[in-house]
């Protein structure tokens, strides 16, 4: 894997982070050698499978993580290929000319985060939400529980409370 | 006066054989509740569903074929009601039965699926066209074996008049058809399986497949004619069955139960064998129940 | 020792130049030689016909001085044939005339007399 | 009276002078030329009417002043001036078509053509051999001058491979005058006859070489090439010469030379002719090119004027009627087709489509199309039912088969000709060119031909004028076809009407005949009120509606077989123009052309075999206890044609589906119950019960049963609603079939039933759905859908034609199917009746697909406007549905009545229907209709009642509020299940209904077009090929003889 | 992105609509043009009717009888519940013998059983269905989601209090609710029914315009005529 890491090392300029797991490998790539770099991976390195595509929101450095999750079948090996985006007005490449399945997880993408990917089969069409019509809901600028308040008739009187000390106190209400 | 008393009884019949249809569907069901070990529904449950289809407060219509539909359909059932002799040797139990012979209610079977075909079509439900089309296609299929024995019991006994095929099997249990004619006994009563729409023959009304088939925009009134319906027309076709191939009755109690064990035949049979896909039954049918109509009257030639 | 008189001699020639005729028909491929195969069948058929009139020892038909007319039944052989011989010539040398017309027109316009050519027409 | 030696004389005069005038007198040249001509005509008209009505011996005209046999002299009798006429005419014609032409060759192309006329009217006339010879070579020289022309490589080498072939036959022919005058010492044809006794050996050649020669001139198949090049290659107007004017005159030598061969040579033109006419008719089915193909049809004509020559002792005094007959459509009509040929300037058969511009040709067109097909009431179907009847009367089957395969190869290419010219598009940059000087000739020979056909009417025994009222009826709508649609309508109905009224007396006391009366003229009258909805002029619609009604008429008139065939022709030919109307009509209508012609055909052969071939005509024979079993299944085969039965239904549904919304009704309703009557006349004329066919009744039984099987079993597998119904129809014809093959009395009531019935509901049917396709502009059904609300009167119309069609009491179709359950019982045929019963459950897949796709549903976008069908397409289904209320509830009002005929003497005696009252009963049931439908019609108030009364306040809702698993329908289109509806069913029983028939009938055509195209080869276009098969031909038939 | 809320419910209906909700034009089969409006055209757009109890007792607490006993429940399943649902028909629980059935169309069913959290999404669809049931109809809602949320109180999809919109005869709360406290709702739910107070039909055509606010509120994409007929 070390190899692999300083032969990608040497043509796309990643950098790798220490293993989580014996088999999974995680590594960071510029966003605009990605797209070279996971073809590269996916046709020479046996990573023959898309597992995951995925975005965390930091939104303090403002920037979005997507992360490329493959899998080599051969070595049972999991590579995630991460990148960082910017967040404003951000749009990403489009990977679905390598795997079919990837137009889901791009269409997820832009619903949920407002990630655009140009040229990506049904892109715009909603995917899980119908009829929404304010920011992606997973953006962490969006505060789902004013939004939630404001929109779904909270009742009144609802109590929350951490189940822990809640269960606590009842049960135990001497200690 | 004499047609006052002719409509008397046939109105004391049908009201007779319509709480009989209502209370032998409670048992039955009451019958396989407890076989799987339930204690199911009452008894008296299929009056509480008619009542309370009878009494639904508001209705949609999708035009006037979805009135007619049903009332083609209770039509149906309650011509061959009509046309049916219900009480071999009692001329005031044999309803309209002067008017036509076997022929006649072989082909008045087909007046209430066409009704049902037009009002289910009208209600504009792609299911319910399915529905039918699945019903009518398996239809065919269960006609032929009916038909062979038909034919085998006519050659048998020389007549179409249901009236005088029961005056022949009078006599005891040995002048039954079910005796002297087993092998169209047995293919009529294949096809009586498919006529019930029970298991294997359910695919029409398959509630996971097509929700409910034909009736699926059915509702309140218009599905309470079709209760009704369903209520005679199991009652008046295992009598029809009844006539033709156990002796026929000599009074209600043995009408009552005749008919009671016939229609419960289909249950069982039901109750005992998973579904067949439409064009399987077909096949099936068209395969060995039409062998053993052939039989039946292959047996007669010879 | 029966010899064969004039006119089976004159049939049997006429016979044989009509048969090479035919043959030169249809075995040729020159149209000219063709038409050539045709003038001696036409004259194996005039031929023949004269022998059918022909009777031993008489004198052509012809009613002059050396011939009074009552004595044509007697010494004139038949003049039919000789008729026909007459008219059928003129009619072969139309006909000749008319096929050589054909086949000087053919190779104008063609170039070629072969006959295996001509065959854009047919089915 | 002018001495006929003047017709030489003036002839050869023009002739002369035209060749000596300078060119700037051409004008008048040619006007001498019309003159002669015109003289011509007038004497040999003189002569021939001299002949007819003076009654006048033939004249034997010498010259010379001498006697023969040391003269020529020519006769004049009745045929010669009936051939000199024909000549003269179509001389003057094709002058007149050519004249254009000769102005551009000059003043020789005219001489050459009066010299070729006057020959062949010198070969006509003359009785000397030797004068013949002189004057067909005179002939065949002006011949190929005329080709000369043609003045390219094509035109010579044709010229050439002409001359060659002449040559040689004139060479054989000199060869063999020579020798006949070297063994009879006569060249007169009399004064050899005279002597015909005295054929020895020698003589015997000679005569053989002769006739042979003679043979040879008439282009017999297959040593034709030389001829076929020139057609293919001259100026059509020389074409139709050759053909009508030289071919004339080598048929009557023929014909004047025959009696010298005696009996061997009749035999062998026979022979000779039939293998012409089939041989030349099959390979004519795969040509394209028009000129050649009339070339073909040319000397198939002749091939069968030459059988009819060959029959000359066996027909005996019909022999003028039966070749006078031929012989005048062929010269007619090739004629016309040559100069229409000539007109349209198209290689292809394709190009034809361009006489539509001018629909007066397109008549005249389609008039000699029929009369070559020997179609009535052209002269030539006078003609060939003669000749075929006498050749049955002299047991030559196999002549009748061979003449009748003929002449249905003939039909292949004829009608793919005629519907190619009715239903192609018009070529691009083709003209009709259409001078004066060019139309009058076709004109004056389209009108003989009709003429013609009256005249041969008249001569034929056995024949009633009467029918010619009808087709005289029908060319005077055609005259009046510039007149608004709605005037000729109801003239139609009305000539309708007045004929049925005139017919109806002579059939008054014969109940089937009545029954069958009524659904023809009922069925008329109603679907003629259909056609009051189309506007504009609809041309050539009614001249062939009136056809094929008073053809369906006539068969119920006919009093002969004459008679009965004639109609059936007719009615043939008018359906077929009426299908052949429809858009996509093309193939579906040559198709019906060819199965009903194939019908017919076996219809005739079935006759010749039977007792009406040894016997005589007349219908009443029809008893006659004598009738082979052959005959009598060719004769239900060609019923069956017709009726279209399985295997040979593949006609049916693409006819009776692409045909106009009101011609469906006619052709499916009421034009298959002819086959019905057919099957009627027929099965009673077999001896009714006491028949002697059982076998072949139980077979036909099968069939009927596998029919209605087959039939609705493909109906339900269809997506064209009008195809549906029109398989719908094939079944119920089945059933017919099989109720009429059970010959008891239970099961013709059934039949008669049924039939009534069909009547009823398929015509019914066929309106109301044809309505809807008028205004939805589509047959697919699953393109229709919840049309109930637009069109609510075609619903109910609808909806009870299908109640009856399925048989569900209480309507009438009910009646159908308990006197077929009585009468399978009675007769013991269990299987069949199970598998027909089978196949009526079937019949309700179809009905449910019929009206649910096009009337339940979801409504489409594009129908929403949709409006109500036409008023005059409501009036006649309404009239339709009270006729099947009447019938069902008063059965017994028509079945007791035919009961009672039914139950004759020598018809079916043991009747097991007893009626009592309304209730019919028989020892094995019984059934009330009028109760039947009282109870039911109470009952179904009731509960309609008490329906209303608890859904009163039901909340209409539109076609979208359904459950959709709470989801909404995306589309009507999408949501409205209809396509491949039957798909289950069709998993389950597909099989059944694999189009083996199509592919057999495909195959079939194949194998013919193949086959056809592979004979035309030997066809080399090598001239010395041409002549060794010219010698060949000769050796063998040579060998053949002796 | 817009971030600010269009409270204008029309027209955010008009930026949802459907593609296949378009008015169109089509060509007729004799060239003539029709237009279309799919929600006019294909749907029913009458509002509900109050449908009055009869006015005799006797006959309508006969009626209220044989509704209580024979509860048709429409087979639609949300959220966790639906699989509480199943065992209820076992042999162990048998709602049978309460006159409990399951039908597959809405248009036999009587009671709707809500069995779970609703997302927007399926808060649609259950609207749909519930309006599609016919007159005498009834709301049962399971779980503490259909009542405030549940743990899904705070979500941005997924709604709070069931009675806003559609209205509700028995909650039966817990999470979820056991078979056995299911059936304690289906014998409430007959007493409720016995004693006429089940007019949640009624109540909801009465109040109409407020339900529909509510649903509109949340959802923005309808593409239907107010009511489902």
């Amino acid at each position: 894997m070390n190899q692999l890491f300083k032969r990608l090392e040497d043509s796309f300029g990643l950098t790798a982070e220490s293993p989580r797991k014996p088999d999974q490998y995680f590594c960071t790539v510029d966003a605009n050698k990605l797209v070279a770099c996971i073809t590269h991976l996916r046709d020479n390195e046996g990573f023959t499978i898309l597992t995951l595509l995925t975005a965390v929101d930091w939104i303090e450095d403002g920037k979005f993580q997507l992360t490329y999750l493959l899998n080599n079948p051969a070595t049972k090996t999991d590579l995630g290929v991460r990148i960082f985006i910017e967040r404003d007005n951000t749009s990403m490449q489009s990977i679905h000319h390598l795997w079919g399945h990837a137009a889901t997880f791009q269409r997820e993408l832009k619903e949920m985060f407002g990630i655009d990917f140009p040229g990506s089969p049904r892109v715009d069409e909603p995917f899980l939400l119908e009829g929404w019509d304010d920011i992606p809901p997973m953006r962490r600028e969006f505060d789902t529980k004013k939004y939630a308040e404001e929109t779904y008739f909270p009742r009144p009187g609802r109590e929350t409370n951490d189940p822990a000390q809640y269960m606590k106190q009842k049960l135990y209400p001497d200690e | 006066m004499e047609i006052v008393t002719k409509l008397g009884f046939v109105l004391l019949g049908l009201v007779i054989i319509l709480n009989w249809g209502l209370i032998m569907a409670g048992i039955i069901r009451k019958i396989i509740a407890r076989a799987s070990m339930r204690r199911g529904i009452s008894i008296t449950q299929p009056y509480i569903n008619l009542f309370k289809n009878y009494s639904i407060r508001s209705q949609i219509t999708h035009g006037v074929m979805f009135y007619l539909g049903p009332v083609f359909r209770l039509s149906g059932g309650v011509g061959i009601f009509l046309f049916m002799p219900l009480i071999f040797g009692s001329e005031n139990w044999s309803n309209f039965s002067f008017a036509g012979d076997l022929v006649l209610i072989v082909y008045f079977m087909f007046f209430g699926m066409l009704g049902m075909a037009l009002g289910a079509g009208e209600g504009g439900h792609p299911y319910s066209a399915i529905g039918i089309s699945r019903g009518l296609a398996q239809f065919t299929a269960i006609e032929l074996p009916l038909t062979l024995a038909i034919i085998s019991i006519a050659i048998q006994y020389k007549t179409l008049s249901i009236t005088e095929i029961v005056a022949a099997q009078q006599g005891g249990i040995q002048n039954w058809t079910l005796v002297t004619n087993p092998l169209a006994t047995l293919a009529a009563m294949i096809s009586f399986l498919g006529a019930m729409g029970h298991a294997p023959f359910n695919v029409v009304m398959a509630p996971q497949e097509n929700p409910i088939g034909p009736p699926t925009e059915y509702h309140g009134t218009f599905l309470g004619v079709l209760q009704t319906n369903r209520a005679i027309l199991h009652v008046i076709e295992a009598v029809l069955w009844m006539n033709l191939f156990f002796g026929g009755a000599t009074n209600w109690i043995e009408l009552i139960l005749k008919s009671f064990f016939i229609y419960f035949w289909s249950v069982f049979v039901g109750m005992v064998f998973p579904r067949f896909r439409v064009d399987q039954s077909i096949s099936w049918l068209l395969k060995l129940p039409t062998l053993i109509g052939i039989l039946a009257i292959v047996i007669f030639l010879l | 020792m029966n010899y064969p008189s004039l006119g089976q001699i004159a049939m049997a020639a006429g016979m044989m130049l009509f048969m090479l005729g035919l043959w030169g028909i249809i075995t040729r491929k020159n149209i000219l030689r063709i038409i050539i195969s045709f003038t001696l069948l036409d004259a194996g058929i005039n031929i023949v016909l004269v022998s059918i009139g022909f009777l031993r020892n008489r004198t052509a038909p012809i009613v002059d001085q050396a011939l009074p007319a009552t004595q044509t039944l007697e010494k004139a052989v038949d003049p039919v044939p000789q008729a026909l011989v007459l008219t059928a010539i003129v009619i072969g040398l139309g006909i000749t005339a008319l096929m050589l017309a054909y086949a000087l027109q053919l190779y104008r316009k063609t170039g070629s007399l072969d006959i295996n050519k001509f065959n854009s027409l047919k089915w | 009276m002018v001495n006929p030696i003047y017709i030489v004389v003036a002839l050869l005069g023009s002739a002369f002078l035209s060749g000596l005038s300078k060119q700037h007198s051409s004008a008048a040249a040619s006007w001498l030329a019309y003159g002669a001509l015109l003289f011509s005509v007038v004497v040999s008209a003189t002569w021939l009417g001299a002949f007819i009505f003076n009654g006048i011996p033939a004249a034997e005209i010498f010259t010379a002043g001498v006697n023969p046999p040391f003269s020529i002299n020519l006769r004049m009798g009745l045929e010669e001036a009936f051939l000199t006429l024909a000549i003269n005419l179509a001389g003057m014609a094709g002058l007149s078509y050519l004249s254009r032409d000769f102005s551009i060759w000059g003043q020789k192309a005219t001489t050459i053509f009066l010299v070729l006329i006057m020959s062949v009217n010198v070969v006509v006339m003359t009785r000397d051999l030797f004068n013949l010879f002189v004057f067909s070579e005179v002939g065949s020289i002006a011949m190929v001058g005329l080709i000369f022309t043609r003045r390219d490589t094509d035109g010579y080498s044709a010229g050439f491979k002409y001359l060659i072939a002449v040559s040689v036959i004139s060479a054989l022919l000199l060869l063999g005058i020579g020798f006949v005058y070297y063994n009879t010492g006569s060249l007169n044809v009399d004064t050899i006859l005279s002597q015909s006794s005295l054929v020895n050996g020698s003589l015997a050649v000679a005569l053989f070489l002769v006739l042979i020669s003679l043979v040879l001139e008439l282009k017999v198949f297959p040593v034709n090439g030389w001829a076929l090049d020139v057609y293919q290659t001259v100026n059509p107007g020389i074409g139709s010469v050759i053909s009508g004017v030289v071919g004339t005159g080598s048929l009557y030598v023929l014909y004047k030379m025959l009696p010298l061969g005696g009996a061997l040579w009749y035999e062998i033109v026979l022979i000779v002719g039939l293998v012409t006419f089939v041989g030349s008719n099959f390979v004519a089915i795969s040509q394209k090119n028009v000129n050649r193909l009339l070339g073909y049809s040319s000397v198939a004509q002749a091939g069968l004027l030459m059988v009819a020559l060959g029959a000359a002792p066996l027909v005996g005094q019909h022999f003028l009627l039966i070749a006078g007959g031929v012989f005048l459509s062929q010269f007619l009509a090739k004629s016309g087709l040559f100069w229409l040929a000539g007109m349209i300037n198209s290689a292809d058969t394709a190009g034809w489509a361009v006489l539509r511009q001018k629909p007066v040709l397109l008549v005249l067109f389609g008039f000699f199309v029929l009369a070559l097909a020997g179609f009535p009431p052209f002269p030539s179907f006078f003609g060939k039912w003669q000749l075929v009847i006498d050749l049955a009367h002299n047991g030559q089957f196999a002549v009748i088969a061979a003449l009748l395969i003929g002449s249905l190869f003939e039909a292949v290419y004829l009608f793919r000709w005629l519907g190619e010219a009715i239903k192609l598009p018009v070529a691009e940059g083709l003209t009709l060119q259409t001078p004066l000087s060019r139309l009058w000739p076709v004109l004056l020979f389209g009108i003989l031909l009709p003429v013609g056909g009256y005249l041969f009417s008249r001569l034929t025994p056995g024949f009633d004028g009467f029918l010619m009222v009808s087709v005289a009826f029908a060319l005077a709508l055609m005259l009046l076809d510039y007149l608004p649609a709605w005037i000729k309508n109801s003239l139609t109905i009305a000539g309708l009407l007045l004929y049925a009224s005139l017919v109806y007396p002579l059939i008054e006391g014969d109940l089937i005949r009545v029954v069958f009366a009524v659904i023809f003229v009922g069925g008329g009258l109603l679907t003629l009120i259909a056609g009051y909805s189309v506007k504009g002029k609809r041309m050539g619609f009614f001249p062939f509606a009136i056809l094929m009604y008073a053809g369906l008429i006539g068969l119920i008139e006919a009093q002969n077989l004459l008679q009965f065939l004639f109609a059936w022709e007719l009615m043939t030919l008018g359906s077929y123009i009426l299908i052949i109307r429809g858009k996509k009509s093309m193939l579906h209508a040559l198709n019906y052309m060819l199965f009903s012609l194939g019908g017919a055909y076996m219809i005739m052969m079935g006759i010749s075999l039977s007792v009406f071939g040894t016997q005589g005509l007349d219908l009443a024979l029809m008893g006659t206890s004598y009738w082979p079993v052959w005959s009598v299944a060719l004769l239900a085969l060609g019923f069956l044609t017709k009726t279209a039965a399985l295997g040979l239904h593949i006609w049916l549904p693409g006819a009776h589906a692409e045909a106009e919304s009101d011609v469906s009704p006619m052709v499916s309703g009421i034009l298959l119950k002819a086959g019905a009557f057919g099957l009627v006349l027929l099965f009673l004329a077999i001896g009714g019960e006491a028949n002697s066919q059982q076998p072949l009744l139980y077979a036909l039984g099968w069939l009927g049963a596998l029919t209605a099987l087959g039939g609705n079993l493909m109906a339900a597998f269809q997506e064209d609603a009008k195809k549906l119904l029109a398989y719908s129809s094939v079944a119920n014809l089945g059933y017919i079939l099989f109720a009429f093959a059970f010959m008891t009395h239970i099961g013709w009531i059934a039949g008669f039933t049924y039939s009534i019935n069909h009547f009823l509901f398929k015509t019914l049917l066929f309106l109301a759905i044809g309505g809807v396709v008028l205004r939805t502009g589509t047959h697919n059904m699953y393109e229709m859908g919840g049309l109930i609300k637009r069109v609510p009167w075609s619903f109910i119309t609808v909806l009870i034609g299908i109640i009856t069609l399925a048989g569900i009491p209480p309507l009438s179709g009910f009646s159908g199917k308990w006197l077929f359950y009585h009468a399978v019982i009675a007769k013991g045929w269990y299987f069949q009746g199970t598998m027909v019963f089978f196949a009526g459950t079937i019949a309700f897949l179809y009905c449910f697909k019929l009206i649910y796709s096009i009337f339940l549903g979801q409504e489409k976008d594009h129908l929403r406007k949709v409006k109500e069908v036409p008023v005059w397409y409501i009036v006649p289904q309404v009239l339709l549905v009270l006729a099947i209320m009447v019938f069902s509830y008063r059965p017994d009002l028509i079945l007791v009545p035919l009961g009672h005929t039914l139950a004759a003497a020598n018809y079916f005696p043991t009747d097991p229907i007893t009626w009592n009252g309304l209730t019919a009963s028989t020892t094995a049931g019984y059934w009330n209709a009028s109760q039947i439908m009282m109870v039911i019609g109470v009952m179904f108030v009731i509960l309609l009642g008490w329906l209303l009364f608890m859904s009163r306040k039901a909340q209409k809702v539109k076609q979208f509020n359904i459950v959709f698993a709470a989801e909404r329908p995306f589309r009507p289109e999408t949501t409205h299940y209809s396509y491949n509806m039957f798909r289950h069913y069709h998993r389950a029983v597909g099989f059944l209904v694999a189009p083996v028939a199509t592919r057999f009938w495909n195959g079939v055509d194949a194998v013919m077009h193949d086959v056809a195209h592979s004979a035309k080869k030997i066809y080399s276009g090598n001239g010395q090929t041409y002549i060794v098969h010219l010698l060949a031909y000769v050796v063998i038939i040579y060998l053949l003889m002796f | 992105m817009n971030n600010t809320h269009d409270h204008n419910p029309e027209k955010t209906h008009q930026k949802f609509l459907a593609p296949e909700n378009m008015p169109r034009t089509v060509i007729g089969p004799d060239g003539e043009e029709i237009h279309i409006d799919p929600l006019n055209d294909y749907f029913c757009s009458e509002r509900p009717k109050v449908h009055e109890p009869a006015n005799n007792k006797i006959i309508e607490k006969f009626m209220n009888w044989a509704r209580a006993e024979s509860l048709w429940v429409l087979g639609f399943g949300t959220g966790c519940g639906s699989i509480e649902i199943p065992p209820l028909l076992s042999p162990r629980f048998d709602a049978f013998r309460y006159g409990v059935a399951m039908r597959p169309t809405p248009r036999q069913s009587s009671v709707l059983i809500i069995s779970g959290y609703l997302a927007v999404k399926t808060l649609k669809r259950a609207i749909r269905s519930y309006e599609q049931m016919q007159n005498p109809k009834f709301v049962i809602a399971l779980g503490s989601c259909t009542i405030n949320g549940g743990m899904y109180w705070d979500s941005y999809n997924t709604i709070n209090r069931l009675d806003h919109y559609l209205p509700v005869d028995i909650y039966i709360a817990g999470c979820m609710p056991r078979p056995e406290a299911i059936l304690a709702g289906f014998d409430q739910l007959k007493k409720r029914i016995k004693e006429g107070r089940a007019e949640g039909a009624n109540e909801y055509a009465r109040n109409f315009d407020w339900y529909k606010s509510n649903q509109k509120k949340i959802i923005k994409d309808w593409n239907m005529p107010d009511y489902n007929w």
